[in-house]
């Protein structure tokens, strides 16, 4: 144990965590290494409950990545039903839950572009606890409304739709999302930051309780599992995020990533 | 029976200017030597296919002015940043941009394979990549109760492009877990491959190989690239070349960095 | 993590009467170990997918009263001549059957692989088949200029039943080059394997095997039954066994020999 | 060799060979040891000219079946245009090429069943040259109208139909396709038959020229080729036939199939 000062990216792998809950298969993309720990963090609970569950699929990852159907198999899983927790993050991100992973500006004459919609415009209606996650919570990312949608945040009803946003997580506060009003709420913010600041960083309108809750900080067994069990395995795949968050140097780490 | 040839330049051969050419995502065996004989030959015009994302590939061969369209879901250079070179053209209009989602892509190749004309896919309504994309249609789904469904036409490419571990003598190819280049092969009129080496004895005739092979009538013209994926990592082969990575992202952020990144790694190879 | 049973019949569990079934070709290791203890537990009104022809398997589940629905492209002996329950219960019209074409079955089960409602399918079209298929629909290709073509709706089972030369004890199954049996686990709700032998260490550790794996977690459930496609052949192991098929077909021919062919071959092994 | 006695079966193989012609990708399916030997010995010959072409895939079996991705790829394969021969057959077979392999009388209470129509309603349609081959030449197998439609010989212009069938082989004759007319046509006798006794034995109308010649005899070279090379080679699959008809036992006979 490192002591009980806290680093923000374990709060946020503790926040998701919670998120993610019981359930039987959790994917995570690429470059992700919060929402990995995380993941990570929801197996390693489901082992001492004996749940036997969830599956973590880490995209990034040889050792973690079950897929042997070649690049389709992750989609085809979640067309199946089989993927019950993923993560996406935006370029920008506005308040009915659209998200924009292309470009700001006009389409046909960007501003600024982004690298592209990925899985999102799949995805992110097939799966049905996707938990957006973006760091940067500022009024440049979170927007009244993206310039581009990569992908609805809700849809008409009669669109076939199994999946969506649940909750936004950032490096100040947790969003949870409510898709009947196609609004977020502010759950709580995390210790350190204030609801204002929230208001004052955030592009669009959101509810909120009268009196919003800091966000709870993870038990001692949460940190000791996190650093001690799931920091190792991560070091595998993100050596220096694990060196620079856990202090952590893995033996494995130039297994799949040497460099 | 593939055409073995003798070095990557006579392999490429197939594919003219306008091609129509899928290549396969950043991690699965990306064939960058390949990549680099296009660029030192200055094919034109392609409209290149990353199926479903490209990183070093494709940003190299728009910084090239190799290419006149671009399908796929994404280029970025993942940890070292933004794809410079696309980004720039993009933003400029010089290339023509098809932005896709990654599952559309594969069912469009998927239905090519299968010699439907259509696929049909889930998703999408309601996002501005369909709405970008005339060429999708939205239809009524008829075992549906107004229930609307996007149809994708099928991709057929005129070329596929692939690295792989390895090939035998009767030009069947090892691919392993990276069936995606299997769908690429069956999809694309004619498929083009660079291996690490070549495999002494029959790849199907071994049932565990013969499980991870594309067979070689698929196949077009093969040839010998050791590392051939460098600086992009060939999977359980070797990793990615990060410091070289991290230069071509330095170097690649300006147009003068790029022409001296092709000069030294792209061009000079010809005299070597 | 599947559920490793100590027999063949714990294992078969989740197959209830009524089940929509399905199981591979005959020569692509039949879980037949599996569909005798199934005959003997009495399972009934199965629909039944063979995927998509069937030889011993669907005739002995036909004869022996499991099905009450048979889907499929073809039922046949092969060399040893037409399947004889079969023939007599169409001809008895006991069996309501749902007569397919090969390739029909693949796409509706690629369709359910995909989470998608239909695939479109080429032929088909002025064919009895089609006309005795009211659930196919015949639509206008939006891609061409009167061009109809069939669409057939997701065949979603609600258990695969495989069998295949091992598994390991995460619960991966190697398939290798059968991979119809991974679009079957992909497709169904459940999938329940019979395996020659356990193997130890993981499959998806070594990428030659990764690469003919069917991953753990599309298993329900995993039981040893060494031999246990017998008397069909298990690829690539066994032979198909000619006498006892010979056998089969002279008993089979008549009701009385098949209640004979079962007394002695499916029932007595209880008491074994 | 055997001397100048010519078998029936190697008389139709050779027929067959001469109809496969110069092509990329013969498949042939189960049970037809006489189609198999046809595209060996089509084989044979493109490697005797230097073509190396046709390939052959055997179905049946394991050393020459070059199909790695599943049940569904010869399928596939077709539909890509990648297969360029096939065979088929039918319980009924009638005058406008129509093919019936599922049952007579009526489909809901057939008289008799057959095993059912394999991929026949789709092959039918994309494998460019369909070689139907029935060795029971009556009017029992050779119909006026099949009772059901595995699938129709010809189909209506707007269709999509880039295959269909170019002839009939039967141990009476061979005859040929004509697409446009939807009819076949009488284009040999096999020697020791007549014209007359195949009309006698047809239960449709045909087109035959004013004289009908007789199937020609293989030349020496291709006698040779058959039962010196494409023997051997098909004793893998067809051992019983093999030995019957060429009177070869193959050391190898025991690797697909020992029984």
């Amino acid at each position: 144990m490192n002591g009980l000062t806290i680093r923000p990216e374990e709060l946020l792998a503790c926040v998701i965590a919670d998120l993610i809950g019981d359930v039987r298969h959790v994917a995570v993309g690429n470059a992700s290494p919060i929402p990995a720990a995380a993941a990570l963090l929801a197996r390693e609970r489901g082992k001492l409950q004996g749940l036997g569950r969830p599956y973590v699929s880490l995209l990034q990852s040889r050792k973690h990545n079950f897929f042997t159907d070649g690049a389709r198999e992750l989609f085809d899983c979640a067309g199946q039903g089989r993927i019950d927790v993923f993560f996406l993050s935006g370029g920008q991100i506005d308040g009915e839950g659209n998200i924009n992973l292309v470009s700001t500006g006009d389409y046909d004459k960007p501003k600024v572009r982004f690298p592209g919609s990925f899985g999102s415009s799949y995805l992110y209606y097939v799966v049905p606890k996707v938990i957006l996650f973006r760091t940067e919570h500022s009024r440049r990312t979170l927007v009244g409304k993206v310039d581009f949608i990569s992908a609805p945040g809700t849809s008409a009803k009669n669109v076939h739709r199994s999946g969506g946003p649940i909750a936004l997580v950032t490096n100040r506060c947790l969003f949870s999302f409510d898709r009947a009003r196609r609004r977020f709420r502010l759950d709580s913010v995390h210790p350190g930051h204030t609801a204002e600041e929230v208001a004052d960083n955030t592009g669009f309108e959101f509810d909120r309780p009268a009196k919003v809750p800091t966000t709870p900080a993870p038990s001692l067994a949460t940190l000791a599992l996190m650093r001690e069990v799931v920091a190792p395995q991560l070091a595998e795949i993100y050596p220096q995020f694990v060196q620079q968050v856990f202090g952590v140097a893995s033996a494995a780490s130039t297994a799949d990533n040497p460099a | 029976m593939p055409l073995f040839a003798n070095t990557v330049e006579e392999a490429l051969a197939p594919i003219a200017d306008g091609c129509l050419l899928v290549v396969p995502r950043e991690v699965s065996g990306v064939p960058m030597e390949a990549t680099r004989a296009l660029v030192r030959r200055g094919v034109k015009r392609l409209h290149l296919v990353a199926l479903p994302t490209s990183s070093l590939q494709a940003d190299l061969l728009i910084g090239a002015d190799c290419v006149a369209t671009l399908e796929t879901s994404a280029v970025s250079l993942g940890e070292f940043g933004p794809a410079p070179r696309f980004c720039d053209a993009v933003m400029r209009g010089i290339i023509r941009m098809m932005d896709a989602t990654c599952p559309a892509l594969h069912a469009a190749l998927q239905a090519a394979e299968k010699g439907v004309p259509f696929m049909p896919l889930r998703g999408l309504i309601g996002s501005d990549v369909l709405k970008q994309r005339p060429d999708w249609k939205l239809a009524d789904n008829p075992f549906g109760d107004d229930d609307p469904i996007v149809l994708l036409p099928a991709l057929k490419p005129d070329v596929a492009l692939i690295h792989a571990p390895m090939a035998d003598r009767n030009g069947n190819v090892w691919i392993g877990r990276q069936r995606e280049l299997a769908t690429m092969a069956h999809a694309a009129e004619k498929t083009i491959v660079t291996v690490e080496k070549l495999h002494d004895g029959d790849l199907l005739a071994d049932p565990v190989l013969a499980a991870g092979t594309l067979p070689g009538f698929y196949v077009e013209s093969i040839a010998l690239a050791p590392r051939g994926a460098w600086p992009l990592p060939l999977p359980d082969h070797y990793p990615a070349d990060a410091a070289h990575l991290a230069e071509y992202a330095r170097l690649a952020a300006t147009a003068d960095g790029f022409a001296d990144y092709l000069k030294r790694y792209v061009h000079e190879k010809r005299a070597a």
